[in-house]
């Protein structure tokens, strides 16, 4: 084994994350913990570059530095109160924890050595290459999450609506934002903008380069929470039915998809043949907007003001 | 040639980098740390994008990376701005 | 196996590891969600790195595929604990 | 010849980088180590193209124009304040 500048960098950045991820969970300053965690998510959006994963690079750099730092950040206004909950381990659990992780730490060893060196050749990467002219795209990853694995993508989708019906049944959402100065309003303006240009691009480009529904949506959600961080109480996120059938329509274009398929004999979100490039399009600009509609929400931290006049509208009284 | 060339901007540009990092850490203050920052490190970026503009020798990358610098100027003039500002006012809260 | 893949699928196991230690002894909320999310994030190196084939090679997809929607869920995941930490302290205050 | 000087830089450039999280470390306050983090937004866009360069992947640079705009976005979450409590 040759040992090259390369491995010097790769070992450099895996210290660097070790440290960061260390220094960011020791300590009691959860603010100092909450900015070390958003350089940790930079740094792996790098690490991802490095793995030549593009498509995960551009992900981590929308939400692991952008969006989960933003949720973070004001998370640390809501003020927590230590020693309420101080936990007291005792010696014995303590030892069984230790034992635990011992466990497994060593049945991850063993998975990893086992997936890095088993099977050599016989590979699941090879049937993937194998048929990616059939599946509608070039991107190897696009054609892996909408049509070899679609199904993951689905339950993916289902995962992420499940989360935000979580928030939105816990309560009102934070308190708007003051109104912006003259410098962020024009911030806001000219970035919204961009985000929104940048994330119809990687959209379309996803079919054939790293970019796609996911990326997408991560900047269209980071696009709404500049909005809202704006002052901006209503603009962005449609209030009323427009916005529940926004939140489930990835969900609902792959379920449609899959049973027209079905009433052409074919498997359950099998695609016709010659048709998989137009198909994936519309499923993925679906699903872009659901996860930036959900994202968007999640970031409010409950239902928006209005939700629930529209929602007894429907209900009879 | 070029290729050459290309690299001595991205080797120039390590400088800038290097004091922004330097002046980040030794000037004292808020206020005074910005200036390292957003100075240094804009124009580091800058001598880097024409270093790989060169380098990559493709007119749509080059542009693209322009786009990239032109990007991170105003928005880290505008985030320097607003931090600025938000630690100015904490000081009169406090 | 590559040099590369080692160092950082040992990282993953690491940081998983650092993670879940964390995730279990903190007593603070917020500080038991950055834990979650490292811990995650070390369980994706790992898969990134086997999925990595060398300097030249394309690497498997997916791994990538799978880390994708990993991320994905991992914010929202996120997002709906930080929302439910807000609304327990708001419950406390009461 | 290229290839090492760009990885030197690249190393080199990363290195300063982690000179710089020190500030993130240390604080003392919070808009310092908001600091730290717009210094590794911009260092992470330079490393992002010197690597795309290195392993000729294109889509680096778009990775790089995305960090740019979400660097932005979390200074805003930082210092926006909510509107006060009726």
């Amino acid at each position: 084994m040759e040992i090259t500048l390369w491995h010097l960098l790769d070992a450099l950045l895996a210290i660097l994350l070790l440290g960061l991820a260390w220094s960011a969970l020791s300590g009691s300053d959860l603010r100092r913990g909450v900015v070390l965690f958003m350089a940790f998510g930079l740094l792996l959006s790098l690490v991802w570059a490095r793995l030549r994963a593009p498509d995960l690079a551009l992900a981590e750099a929308a939400i692991g530095a952008g969006l989960s730092g933003a949720l973070l950040l004001l998370a640390l206004r809501d003020s927590e109160k230590p020693g309420n909950r101080t936990v007291q381990t005792p010696p014995l659990l303590q030892l069984a924890t230790l034992l635990l992780m011992l466990l497994l730490a060593a049945s991850f060893a063993l998975a990893y050595v086992t997936a890095v060196t088993g099977n050599n050749g016989d590979r699941l990467a090879g049937l993937a290459f194998g048929n990616l002219e059939q599946s509608g795209v070039s991107n190897p990853v696009t054609a892996v999450l909408l049509n070899f694995r679609a199904y993951d993508t689905l339950l993916e989708l289902a995962v992420l609506l499940a989360a935000t019906l979580g928030i939105l049944a816990l309560g009102a959402e934070r308190r708007p934002f003051r109104k912006p100065g003259l410098l962020l309003g024009g911030l806001v303006t000219w970035i919204t903008t961009l985000l929104v240009m940048v994330a119809g691009y990687l959209l379309w480009a996803g079919a054939h380069a790293p970019g796609g529904a996911f990326q997408a949506g991560a900047l269209l959600a980071a696009a709404i929470v500049m909005l809202r961080l704006g002052g901006m109480t209503s603009e962005g996120l449609p209030v009323s039915r427009l916005l529940r059938w926004l939140l489930a329509a990835g969900i609902a274009a792959f379920m449609l998809t899959g049973y027209l398929a079905t009433f052409l004999d074919l498997a359950f979100l099998q695609y016709p043949e010659g048709r998989a490039g137009l198909l994936i399009l519309l499923i993925e600009s679906a699903a872009m907007l659901s996860i930036a509609f959900s994202l968007g929400l999640a970031y409010l931290g409950g239902s928006p003001s209005g939700w629930e006049k529209s929602s007894s509208k429907g209900s009879p009284s | 040639m070029t290729d050459l060339l290309g690299a001595l901007f991205i080797l120039a540009s390590l400088g800038f980098f290097a004091a922004g990092s330097i002046g980040l850490l030794r000037l004292p203050g808020v206020h005074a740390r910005l200036h390292a920052l957003t100075k240094a490190d804009n124009v580091g970026l800058g001598l880097l994008v024409v270093g790989a503009g060169l380098i990559g020798g493709d007119l749509l990358l080059a542009l693209k990376l322009l786009l990239v610098w032109l990007l991170v100027m105003v928005a880290s003039a505008i985030a320097a701005n607003l931090i600025a500002s938000h630690a100015m006012k904490d000081g009169e809260e406090s | 196996m590559i040099l590369t893949q080692l160092i950082f699928g040992i990282t993953g196991g690491l940081l998983f590891a650092i993670g879940l230690r964390s995730a279990l002894v903190r007593e603070s909320l917020l500080a038991r969600i950055l834990a979650v999310n490292i811990s995650g994030a070390g369980v994706f190196l790992a898969l990134v790195a086997i999925a990595y084939r060398g300097l030249e090679e394309t690497p498997d997809p997916i791994p990538h595929a799978l880390v994708l929607t990993g991320i994905v869920v991992a914010v929202s995941a996120t997002a709906l604990a930080l929302a439910l930490r807000r609304r327990l302290e708001e419950a406390d205050d009461e | 010849m290229t290839e090492t000087l760009l990885l030197t830089a690249t190393l080199l450039l990363f290195m300063t980088l982690v000179t710089g999280l020190i500030r993130a470390l240390i604080g003392p306050s919070l808009q310092d180590r908001m600091l730290s983090i717009q210094l590794l937004g911009t260092g992470g866009v330079a490393l992002l193209i010197l690597l795309g360069l290195l392993l000729d992947i294109e889509a680096l640079v778009d990775t790089a124009l995305v960090l740019a705009l979400l660097a932005a976005v979390a200074a805003a979450a930082l210092t926006r304040r909510e509107t006060p409590r009726d």
